[in-house]
């Protein structure tokens, strides 16, 4: 039994789930953060995975997977920030305390 | 290489990489999650390098290992005093979001190992054409992506920036404790 | 050589955000509100730009500039010169003008990626590049801490849409081997027909989508982000950037999925009504303003997905024309009625409906202002709504969406109930305090302008027809020339 | 001249920009009524100018938008279309035919005639202006309603009538009674209006024109088969479906049973408001859509009985019949006067029940003599309440009583008014209510047979029966109302010290008694009107002398039993002091009274009782039983919104999972495998 393309995707789809099981569970945000990057990390497998498997010639994949990197980088950077401020103004650092708006 | 060996190859990379992802959503220390997210990264990025994709492999180690990880762990020591140890580090919603997640997870494993993708891997090129061919492609068909991808991370720059600065004048102390929702 | 012509509009606003900043760095403000009008006068420049630009498709079809992208951009760029020119009043006070209107500038520009991909590999940059923006912009009121709570949520549900979206994106990528939407097409004409794996990648891609224009159930985050938000930016994002989602969903479904379209069809229809039901049933029970637009904004999605799915069944054209011409009217009327509300909280320190007590008493011009976006909202004529909302359902109609048309019909009038309650409290209810509401010049200014186009499209909407007709018809050749074999029925052996 | 018809409802819509302006401005608001007047007057002078003759009726359009313009549909191979065709137009027109002429009059003169009132009547008013502006707004949104000749300008005039009349009532916004009889009243009939949208929409979609005569034409061609009805319909239902979804708009603004529960708390509004709404705008609105589109009322497939007819005619009795037995118990003078009114609107619907030309002309008759009598009667109960305004509560009869000699002018003209109402003889009222028990019975196969396509025969019997017997209570109630208001004693010091209204406000109500006593005889017992209406061709004759005395021995009757039952009401008995046998006489009058009360009046009274209780508890209740529904389920849904945001990440990938799921189920439903069962199937298989 030789690796296949669809292993890959398995392994891709379960770290998704985990992924997403990780920033809808945890309280904390920047674990949050973390389940998001686990995500990400998920899609960016799949487009290599696609791209060595079925379009080698091709630079989508590669050029979607920089755009990932980017917006992993971006989302990073800018969500710690995020996560800086709810600290300033609640206190806290978990997400399930800044619950004042709703309704 | 032979099949056996990149079958256990792929396997040990498959435990590297969800082993420590379930680790990192169910360890209680929020600062053991984020050590944890480091195996599971290297594991993908152990990935990239039997899907021959070179140049991620190195990307990978640098910008998720070398920058976001780094981020994460700093931002979780600066504010790890406010964590009270005896906190649930989960919500409610375990219960909810387990079956939901696995039933993606599932959802999408089933459709993807099931549909008949074309057969077999193509040989792909060296490290060096491959790097060469990326890098004329961000210069040529794929210019406005990574030139946007570039304005992104400048927004992203200004946003933090913004966002992180501390304001002129901190509201009271007091002001601050009295949060809805503060006391679990 | 690539003729770049078309993309100048877009060169000149993330220029012109670079400019603000550094203008404000330097100190060049001789005037307080100098950089919000250099943001709204670029913006309109740009809006003259485009239209000037020639059409054109670039890198093999990745990006489309055409009447139909300039016509939404035009969207985005008012909205954005109304939403600068309303913040230009608060600039003293705001504590990063010059990062304020670059960020929104930067989002302006997503935006209009967006309206133009024509691959999914531009539409999530562009998506994603507005939504970043607007993660700031959203905690920009940092010393507030519902704008911090709001910043988080939307934060969070942000990357987990953008995160479904980019795994939606590599599961059409895997399928086509490209995300050009010609090249999904050709998976269509595969064998089958519709592979059942891009259901997937199509529910993924449409929860990413959903998030952007707020429909059930991709539409949690919208009521508390719009609330925590500064006001101006949820006038930014409960219209640009909702349209901007329709501009990229349309565009998706039509030309990448046209082939299929009794397929997304019964998805879109679900959504709709989803969101028509949710929205107007939430929106009768809010008591905070900001809140029960939010919930009409829903709503109002799902009028919109009415057109939508009414484009599925026959041609497309009037359901294009239709959502190109809702939003633009809608863009005005919206950003009017927040801007109302932020005027009012600004002074009051409430975001309560009941705040506006006796406005008219305090403030006849605004009061009689919020009085015609509240009737315009409600779809009363001769104002601009009613017309939108008659070409959106007619799009219904003509695309044999009859139940979903009743149930709008039915739906507008449970929705004058809450935006009667509030013309309530404008006109009948008697305000606790008599002192005159102050209203600067900037933002006078802008809402006579949301004022003029609400009107000025109920009375007289032929030349927002021709906008919209032109769209359908650029999206309609867009799509023509690709192979009629394509469709399922016309493969069979 | 022609073309200036154009500027009927314009000149209006200018005047209220005008008098808006003061208003905002707060200057000069007393020179508000001057342009409104002026703008009312001058369209009613362009209307006279333009009085349609022999030839086509004055009209003048102009292409305002094309609704479905798209070169793309255009472009398009041609393809199933489900309605609305590619470049459907609207074309604004005003037209003056004969029905429209006479609406043009009714409105302006009754507009006019209570703009002046009002000059009197809310001279100590805060928003004087604001007043004004709305009166003339609603005037104009009249004006485009009856001078429209598409369905889509009447829509849209519809729609701000609903406007106008939510602004009017809720004028004194002070009172929390007056907000909320203002929502009620826009609520109440948008639920009315959705039918009537989806009518049009169901009408233009098949005509694939907004215009009457285009809607017409396509109409007959359904009926006669010649043109098929794409959609959800067939031929047969779109029959029936598209006038009875038109009456559902009819109902609501008309105030037809059992939507009728607005009008009487839209009293809520100043008292000349009252007038206009009840005689001229928005009541009249719905009977003057169904006469204007009764065609497809009366046309059927093959020219069989109509169904949608019955419908109305049996509408059109029952609430006749009901609001004449509420307005038997009411104190409130002038919720006497808003049940009169929703029972002599069933009685117009009853008339255009008739169907055709002939119900036509039979409904709008009354509509033109009931809109000088009940503004009449309305002005005059706006003139008794401004002269009792410091009274606690001055709309309740029992505080009045001995006003016919403070206020002569008032008290003679509300009696002429009134007896107009009760038909009394050679009166307006008695010639159209004539007219439209005779339409109705002549329909049932007495006095003479009508031929054509109509209501079934036991229907109208069955409805002109209950015709003449709401005539008898309307001239119950109304000898009722006239007593206890004018005759006899005060029976409060603001009663006793009353003084007659300015002339400002008496001299509309002597130009409103006029025509209240002559309106009838010159239109020369609605054959002259129906001439006229029918564009020169001779209206069919209804002329029958035994019905007439019928009929006037029906409201004389009831007017005597009134007399009997209320003249001695109002204070102590003033027969008790003449001589004893004529006194005896008395008493036995007495007796027959006494019987009377026991029997008819007090079973009537005790049966208005019940269905006034009915329409509070039941009717009403139901609509706030609805209105609390959707408040709890939404203060159910909303507590599930809790504010947490990971909460709200679940339902997002939820959604996600259930478009999936979604589309599998779909995929099953039409036959092709879904994920689901493909899934399944492949782990058989391994």
């Amino acid at each position: 039994m030789t690796v296949g393309l669809s292993h890959y995707l398995i392994l891709g789809a379960a770290l998704f789930g985990l992924g997403a099981l990780a920033a809808i569970t945890r309280r904390n945000a920047v674990a949050v953060l973390m389940g998001v990057e686990l995500m990400l990390n998920a899609a960016n497998l799949n487009f290599l995975a696609f791209w060595r498997y079925l379009t080698p010639q091709g630079m989508e994949a590669q050029v979607f997977v920089i755009i990932g990197f980017t917006v992993a980088a971006a989302e990073a950077a800018l969500g710690l920030a995020v996560v800086l401020n709810l600290y300033r103004d609640f206190g806290t650092v978990n997400v399930d305390e800044a619950s004042g708006l709703k309704g | 290489m032979s099949t056996l060996a990149v079958m256990g190859a792929f396997l040990a990379l498959t435990v590297l990489t969800l082993f420590p992802a379930i680790m990192v959503i169910s360890t209680r220390n929020v600062l053991h999650a984020g050590f944890w997210l480091l195996p599971c990264l290297i594991g993908v990025a152990g990935l990239y390098a039997m899907l021959d994709a070179h140049f991620f492999v190195v990307a990978q180690v640098l910008v998720y290992i070398g920058a976001i990880l780094v981020l994460i762990l700093f931002s979780l020591m600066l504010t790890r005093d406010v964590m009270n140890p005896k906190a649930p580090q989960h919500n409610g919603l375990v219960g909810v979001a387990v079956p939901i997640c696995a039933t993606m997870s599932a959802i999408c494993a089933l459709l993807l190992a099931r549909h008949p993708w074309p057969a077999g891997p193509v040989a792909a090129a060296g490290a060096q054409d491959q790097t060469v061919a990326l890098g004329r492609a961000l210069i040529g068909t794929y210019a406005l992506p990574f030139e946007a991808a570039s304005v992104l991370l400048l927004a992203a720059l200004v946003g933090a920036i913004v966002l992180a600065k501390a304001p002129q004048s901190e509201p009271p102390a007091a002001e601050r404790i009295e949060c809805p929702g503060g006391e679990k | 050589m690539i003729d770049l012509r078309p993309l100048i509009p877009h060169c000149l606003i993330v220029g012109l955000g670079i400019l603000v900043v550094l203008l404000d760095a330097l100190r060049v403000r001789r005037n307080a509100c100098c950089l919000g009008f250099v943001t709204a006068l670029g913006a309109v420049a740009a809006i003259a730009l485009d239209w000037m630009g020639p059409d054109a498709r670039l890198w093999a079809g990745q990006i489309v500039a055409d009447p139909y992208s300039r016509a939404f951009d035009t969207i985005f760029l008012a909205v954005l010169a109304v939403v600068a020119l309303a913040s230009a009043s608060d600039e003293p006070h705001i504590a990063f003008a010059g990062e304020y209107y670059a960020l929104l500038c930067f989002a302006t520009v997503g935006l209009m990626f967006t309206a133009s991909a024509g691959s999914l590999l531009i539409l999530y940059v562009g998506i994603e590049l507005s939504t970043i923006c607007l993660m700031a912009l959203v905690g920009f009121a940092k010393r507030d801490r519902r704008s911090s709570e709001a910043a988080v949520k939307f934060f969070v549900l942000g990357s987990v849409g953008s995160a479904l979206m980019l795994y939606g994106c590599s599961i059409v990528f895997g399928l086509a081997g490209g995300t050009e939407y010609g090249k999904v097409l050709g998976v269509l004409s595969g064998v089958g027909g519709f592979p059942i794996v891009l259901w997937l990648g199509f529910a993924c891609v449409m929860a990413g989508l959903g998030f952007k224009i707020a429909a059930v159930p991709f539409h949690m985050w919208a009521p508390d982000v719009y609330q925590g938000a500064p006001t101006t930016i949820t006038a930014f994002m409960s219209t640009a950037s909702k349209v901007g989602g329709f501009a990229a969903l349309l565009r998706f479904l039509l030309v990448a999925l046209g082939a299929a379209p009794d397929r997304w069809a019964p998805v879109i229809v679900a959504l709709s009504a989803a969101s028509i039901v949710l929205g107007n049933l939430l929106a009768v029970a809010q008591t905070n303003l900001k809140r029960m637009l939010a919930y009409s904004g829903i709503t109002q999605a799902g009028y919109l997905l009415v057109a939508v799915a009414g484009a599925s069944a026959a041609d497309s054209g009037l359901a294009v024309g239709a959502v190109v011409m809702y939003g633009m009217l809608y863009g005005f009327m919206n950003v009017g009625a927040f801007l109302v509300a932020q005027v009012i909280e600004d002074h009051t320190g409430s975001g309560e409906i009941t705040a506006l007590k006796g406005l008219h008493k305090r403030q006849p011009l605004l009061a009689l202002a919020m009085l015609l976006f509240l009737f315009s909202l409600g779809g009363i004529p001769p104002l601009a709504g009613f017309v939108g909302k008659l070409y959106l359902f007619a799009a219904g109609w003509e695309g044999g969406r009859f139940a979903l048309v009743g149930l709008g019909a039915v739906a507008s009038v449970v929705a004058l109930y809450y935006y009667l309650m509030v013309a309530l409290q404008v006109y009948i209810k008697d305000p606790d305090d008599d002192t005159r509401i102050p209203v600067s010049r900037q933002v006078s200014l802008a809402v006579a302008v949301c004022v003029v186009a609400t009107l000025a499209i109920g009375v007289y909407p032929r030349p927002l027809v021709r906008l919209g007709d032109r769209a359908a018809t650029a999206l309609h050749a867009y799509a023509a020339p690709r192979p009629q074999s394509a469709l399922p029925s016309a493969q069979k052996p | 001249m022609t073309s200036a018809i154009g500027l009927i409802p314009i000149l209006p819509v200018a005047a209220a920009a005008v008098a808006g302006a003061l208003a905002i401005t707060r200057k000069a608001e007393k020179a508000a009524p001057l342009f409104t007047l002026a703008a009312t007057l001058a369209a009613c002078a362009l209307a006279l100018m333009n009085m349609p003759g022999a030839g086509p009726a004055p009209h003048v359009a102009a292409p305002w938008v094309n609704l479905i313009p798209t070169d793309a549909a255009l472009a398009a191979p041609p393809g199933p279309t489900h309605g609305l065709p590619p470049g459907l137009s609207v074309v604004v027109g005003v037209t003056l035919d004969p029905l429209s002429w006479i609406m043009v009059l009714v409105v302006c003169s009754v507009s006019a005639l209570v703009q002046i009132y009002s000059i009197g009547y809310m001279a100590a008013e805060k928003g004087y202006a604001r007043y004004y502006c709305y009166l003339a707004l609603f005037t104009a949104s009249m004006l485009g309603l009856v001078t429209a000749d598409n369905l889509f300008q009447l829509y849209v005039g519809w729609e701000l009538v609903g406007i106008c009349s939510y602004l009017l009532i809720g004028f004194w916004w002070f009172k929390p009674s007056a907000a909320n009889a203002a929502k009620k009243a826009f609520v109440v009939t948008r639920f009315g209006d959705v039918g009537f949208m989806l009518g049009v929409l169901l009408l233009v979609s098949v005509a694939q024109s907004f215009k009457f005569t285009d809607v017409f034409t396509a109409y007959q061609a359904v009926a006669d088969g010649s043109l098929a009805v794409h959609g959800l319909f067939s031929a047969q239902t779109f029959l029936w479906l598209a006038p009875l979804l038109l009456l559902c708009g009819a109902i609501g603004k008309s105030a037809q049973f059992p939507l009728h529960v607005w009008l009487p708390d839209a009293m809520e509004g100043p008292t000349p408001v009252s007038a206009l709404i009840h005689a001229a705008t928005m009541v009249a609105a719905g009977v003057y859509m169904v006469a204007r589109l009764i065609l497809l009322f009366t046309v059927q497939a093959g020219g069989g009985a109509g169904a949608a007819l019955d419908v109305v005619m049996i509408l059109g009795a029952v609430t006749a019949l009901i609001a004449a037995t509420i307005a038997l118990v009411q104190v409130d003078i002038k919720k006497v006067m808003a049940y009169s009114t929703i029972s002599q609107l069933g009685y117009m619907m009853v008339g255009l029940g008739v169907g055709g030309a002939t119900g036509q002309v039979a409904g709008m008759f009354h509509l033109v003599t009931h809109a000088c009598f009940k503004a009449l009667l309305f002005l005059t109960a706006g003139s008794v309440i401004h002269a009792l305004h410091h009274a606690k509560d001055p709309n309740d009869m029992r505080g009045m009583g001995g006003l016919m000699r403070r206020m002569p002018h008032t008290a003679i003209t509300c009696g002429i008014g009134v007896l107009a109402l009760a038909g009394f003889p050679l009166l307006s009222g008695f010639w159209s209510k004539d007219a439209i028990l005779a339409v109705a019975l002549q329909r049932a196969g007495l006095f003479g047979h009508a031929a054509g396509a109509g209501p079934h025969a036991q229907v109208a019997l069955a409805c002109g029966v209950a015709g003449l017997v709401a005539a008898f209570l309307t001239a119950v109630y109304s000898a009722r109302m006239w007593l206890m208001t004018f005759w006899g004693k005060p029976r409060s010091d603001e009663a006793a010290h009353a003084h007659e209204s300015p002339a400002v406000m008496t001299l509309p109500l002597w130009a409103l008694a006029i025509p209240s006593v002559v309106a009838g005889f010159l239109l020369a017992r609605g054959e002259r009107f129906a001439t006229f209406v029918l564009g020169g061709e001779a209206g069919p004759s209804h002329e029958n002398l035994a019905l007439s005395i019928a009929a006037s021995a029906i409201a004389l009757a009831g007017l005597g039993l009134g007399a009997l039952l209320y003249a001695r009401c109002p204070a102590v008995d003033p027969v008790t002091r003449l001589p004893r046998p004529v006194y005896a006489l008395f008493s036995n009058l007495w007796y027959v009274d006494a019987f009377w009360s026991a029997g008819v009046a007090r079973g009537s009274l005790a049966f208005g009782r019940a269905v006034a209780w009915f329409d509070r508890n039941v009717i009403d209740a139901s609509m706030h039983g609805v209105a609390w529904l959707v408040q709890q389920a939404a203060q159910g849904m909303r507590r599930s919104v809790s504010g947490q945001t990971q909460a709200y990440a679940v339902v997002l990938v939820a959604g996600a999972v259930a478009v999936v799921v979604l589309m599998t189920l779909y995929e099953q439903a039409v036959g092709s495998p879904g994920p689901a069962a493909a899934a399944a199937g492949w782990m058989v298989r391994r």
